[in-house]
């Protein structure tokens, strides 16, 4: 009883993590932008297809694969900035939203026209026994995954608060007036903020496909889906809200998976964020999102 | 005709329901991301009412429309002081809910000697009625047509009309729509029913088409596509969501041209589209620039 | 022995129960060609095979069913009593809901989910 | 030759000109207040001049160069730097880090932090409260937060939007004693202001601006002070109450 307790709060904490990893880009594009990027997902799967791709056709080891990954997913998430939300700065915020769902149906076609089949094996992070430990087991990879996500965290917190760049996104994200009044250049800050949000969003991605081994173009909406949820969890354009909001969503839904199953776990998410947001607590609504 | 164009424009028809529906909520000024679930709540009351209680199909659709018009209205009236993305997040919040509880619905019955019925993620088989009452696939897409006609009929009455303008001010800027004196809530609440009957009414309409129906047919995939098909048709008229479908299902679909690239082609364009016109091709500008022209 | 008997009705129940709805059944064969398959049909009604009627053959995609949607083709009575042959070009590998509009005799539209990879198709597992 | 040349703006938002034709001088190393009544079009044309609104037609020269649609940091770049209307400090980041944030587009890193210290020197609330967050200090020590924000930049042109909005009349005098001292070390001043009064004493020039028109310009001396308050807060065009 206590044993599954505590094994699905581990098995919580290394699923949220990639969920905050994901809320984490979310929020860096939707706090700059003031935009929610549908795209964000499909850019994601790109990456992982870029690197699915190459593993098929010419085998690579695991890091390299997590390279390609990033790097195709950055490439992608360039292409959404320039074709969806540079046009649309200062602009209307559905047109770019919409325009981004059109990129993503891009994605998911060019995804099955390069790899036609619906799964994919993609080599998995690590193929060895769980690691038994007392009535608990602990799989490799979800410490493995855990540990890079929390590393990729570490990683942003530094370049937020730590950088000349993370100064002007923070500055940015708070006042995007003042921030161009204090001489930042805010369309070039944008585009390196989505190349950030993206190559974030790659290294989940990454360590989603690697821990499940395998990979199918369902990948762009579930990352989607999972970003946007654990986003407005933690309340829409806070970076450390978007870590919380991706590690309580990993802790509900690993519980209830156990005691209610899958079904039962997506509508409790849900049920979840309706009713907050129909509550509108406080933490969710202080900030504007137009 | 042959067959794969009468299918063709069922499926134009079908769909303008539902983009009918995202471009009425859109100018009112809300952006949902849901419409499917009503879409699917159309679909599933109106197939379980005439394939196991035997109701015939005009009264199943007008039930149906009253459920969707009750489902959305009590959507939308806990969430309906939220804005922008966090509305279409709780859209789309209640739309996955629906979903899922289709995926638990196990409803079935035994009807001349074979089970019938939501069957879960089995989907539900053998809404037959138009088949049982021989009703032929042209015959069908005029019902559809008609329907369709009646209902963009009904929009633009109301377009010209008062209540038109007031919606489109509540669209354009509610604070000020509230200081003259409208009643903001009251109005968004009756779009977001009359949005609730009129995708609900497409998905009885497609659920009879295609006899079968299953939960992942309503998924994000169709909110998503209903509210880009009303964004790139255009928010100056009603004829604007049909040129939308018109576009993506009409010209690329049917012609097969971009046969496995469609996706690709109609992807780009649309968002091409929205860089030169945020607000769709028949934009309000457009719209009013025809109207001088032609009259 | 009773229990073999019983299983063997409780196997046969879904054939006593047939009503009038046609059942389908779906074999396909990857032509090389990709995504084209040359496939079967075998249509039965009351238990027997059901000869003489027009069968169209469409293909969805189970999300979005309306617009991923594949241009139909005329299937042609093979050479068995029930068996129907058409060739189906799909856009991709996956699922796809098979739609079958039948005319003539019968007048129907039956949906069938099969999982199309590289060589042929298998009916979906859920 | 005058430092800041504004000939013909016209500024508008949507169909609506807020600015129909804007032309004005700033000299240098001169106060030059602009003041007027509510909806004249100042803070637009302070709003144009940085760059934030690109105007429909009118050049602006600053130093010789036309500034007139330039992005906002590219003007900041060429040392014009704005105090908004209503301060716009970063809420959550600590004074020190507004303080960096105004240095942002400085190539020379290393005089940054002796350029803070001045501003300490200058601003000996800020030094007290400089790992605090901006959102937590006061109106008063907000608006001496911005000002410091914007001279970060080295401005060779400061423009002030009504730095004395919403603030206690002693904290107002100690905004106008840090203009003047600014002024009196070489800064050139742009200040928009409600407050004609102090305005009128710390200017060398003034104009007034009513619905989107430049309508008088003059020192100080050239119009009585009471028909310069009338007329910035009621306008010329006094319609019958």
């Amino acid at each position: 009883m206590i044993a599954d307790l505590v094994q699905n709060t581990l098995d919580g904490l290394s699923a949220g993590a990639t969920y905050a990893l994901l809320a984490l880009g979310f929020t860096l594009i939707f706090g700059v932008l003031r935009r929610a990027n549908l795209s964000f997902g499909p850019a994601i799967m790109f990456g992982c297809y870029a690197a699915t791709w190459t593993h098929v056709n010419f085998g690579a080891g695991l890091l390299l694969l997590a390279l390609i990954t990033v790097s195709g997913a950055v490439l992608a998430g360039a292409y959404v900035e320039r074709l969806c939300f540079a046009p649309h700065r200062g602009g209307s915020a559905i047109a770019a939203m919409v325009a981004s769902f059109a990129l993503w149906m891009q994605f998911e076609e060019l995804a099955t026209l390069i790899m036609p089949r619906h799964l994919y094996a993609f080599p998995l992070l690590y193929e060895g026994d769980p690691l038994a430990l007392g009535p608990f087991t602990l799989r490799i990879d979800a410490l493995a995954m855990l540990g890079a996500a929390l590393a990729a965290c570490l990683a942003l917190w530094w370049t937020l608060y730590r950088t000349r760049f993370g100064l002007a996104v923070r500055a940015l994200i708070e006042q995007p007036a003042a921030a161009a009044l204090a001489g930042i250049n805010v369309p070039w800050v944008f585009v390196r903020v989505f190349a950030l949000a993206s190559a974030i969003g790659g290294v989940a991605g990454y360590l989603v496909v690697a821990s499940h081994g395998q990979i199918t173009p369902m990948l762009g909406m579930w990352a989607t889906l999972k970003g946007l949820l654990a986003m407005m969890l933690g309340g829409l354009g806070s970076l450390p809200g978007a870590v919380i909001g991706g590690l309580a969503l990993g802790l509900i839904e690993a519980h209830t998976q156990w005691y209610l199953g899958p079904q039962m776990r997506d509508l409790i998410a849900y049920l979840l964020l309706f009713v907050l947001l129909a509550a509108r607590v406080p933490w969710m609504t202080t900030r504007s999102a137009s | 005709m042959d067959d794969y164009a009468i299918g063709v424009l069922t499926n134009i028809a079908l769909f303008s329901f539902i983009a009918l529906s995202a471009y009425l909520l859109l100018i009112a000024g809300e952006m949902s991301f849901g419409q499917q679930a009503f879409f699917g709540v159309g679909a599933y009351a109106g197939g379980i009412l005439t394939t196991l209680y035997a109701w015939p199909l005009p009264l199943a659709a007008l039930a149906a429309m009253a459920l969707g018009a009750v489902a959305q209205f009590l959507v939308a009236l806990p969430t309906l002081r939220l804005r922008g993305l966090h509305f279409a997040m709780a859209t789309l919040a209640a739309a996955e809910m629906a979903r899922i509880l289709f995926e638990l619905m196990h409803w079935r019955r035994e009807i001349d000697g074979e089970l019938a019925g939501p069957d879960g993620t089995q989907g539900f088989r053998g809404i037959r009625w138009i088949f049982e009452h021989g009703i032929e696939p042209l015959h069908y897409l005029g019902i559809v047509g008609v329907l369709l006609a009646l209902v963009l009929a009904l929009f633009l009455m109301i377009e010209r009309s008062k209540l038109g303008a007031t919606l489109r001010g509540v669209g354009l800027d509610p604070e000020l729509a509230a200081s003259v004196g409208i009643d903001v809530q009251r109005i968004k609440l009756g779009v977001a029913a009359a949005a609730g009957a009129l995708a609900a009414l497409g998905g009885v309409l497609y659920a009879h088409h295609n006899t079968y129906i299953e939960p992942r047919n309503f998924d994000i995939m169709l909110g998503v596509h209903s509210l880009a098909y009303a964004l790139i048709g255009g928010l100056g008229t009603a004829f604007g969501p049909l040129l939308g479908v018109l576009l993506d299902i009409g010209t690329l679909e049917s012609t097969r041209v971009f046969h496995g690239y469609r996706m690709i082609v109609f992807g780009g364009l649309v968002a091409l589209v929205l860089v030169y016109r945020p607000r769709g091709l028949l934009d309000e500008r457009t719209v009013q620039w025809l109207r001088q022209r032609f009259s | 022995m009773a229990k073999a008997a019983l299983l063997l009705i409780v196997l046969a129940l879904p054939l006593l129960a047939q009503a009038q709805t046609p059942e389908a059944q779906l074999r396909c064969e990857s032509t090389g060609q990709d995504f084209v398959y040359d496939c079967t049909l075998m249509l039965t009604r009351f238990g027997r095979p059901l000869e003489g009627a027009q069968v169209t053959v469409g293909a969805d995609m189970p999300s979005m069913p309306m617009a991923h949607s594949v241009r139909p083709a005329r299937a042609r009575p093979g050479l068995k009593p029930g068996e129907y042959k058409a060739r189906l070009d799909l856009e991709m590998l996956g699922e796809w809901a098979i739609k079958l509009r039948l005319d003539g005799p019968v007048r129907d539209l039956l949906v069938l989910h099969y999982e199309f990879d590289s060589k042929g198709a298998m009916p979906r597992k859920r | 030759m005058s430092f800041l040349e504004v000939r013909d703006v016209v500024t508008a938002y949507g169909k609506i000109e807020a600015l129909k034709g804007v032309s004005l001088e700033v000299a240098e190393g001169a106060i030059t207040c602009l003041l007027g009544p509510n909806g004249a079009g100042k803070t637009t044309l302070m709003m144009t001049l940085a760059g934030i609104l690109r105007p429909k037609q009118g050049s602006i020269v600053f130093a010789g160069e036309e500034i007139a649609g330039r992005a906002p940091h590219a003007i900041v770049a060429r040392g014009v730097a704005l105090v908004p209307e209503n301060r716009l400090v970063f809420p959550a980041m600590t004074v020190l880090e507004n303080m960096h944030a105004g240095a942002y587009q400085r190539g020379d890193k290393k005089t940054v932090p002796g350029d803070i210290e001045r501003m300490f020197a200058r601003f000996p609330r800020l030094k007290e409260r400089a790992a605090q967050q901006a959102g937590t200090l006061s109106g008063g020590e907000q608006q001496m937060l911005a000002v410091a924000r914007a001279l970060m930049s080295r401005p060779k042109l400061l423009l002030m939007d009504e730095p004395s909005l919403g603030l206690a009349p002693l904290v107002v005098e100690e905004i106008f004693r840090i203009v003047t001292e600014l002024h009196r070390d070489g800064t050139t001043i742009f200040l928009v202001e409600q407050n004609a009064h102090m305005a009128l004493r710390v200017a060398q020039h003034f104009y007034l601006m009513e619905q989107g028109k430049v309508t008088f310009s003059g020192d100080p001396g050239s119009l009585a002070e009471d028909e310069v308050i009338r007329r910035a807060y009621l306008g010329s065009a006094q319609r019958p109450a």
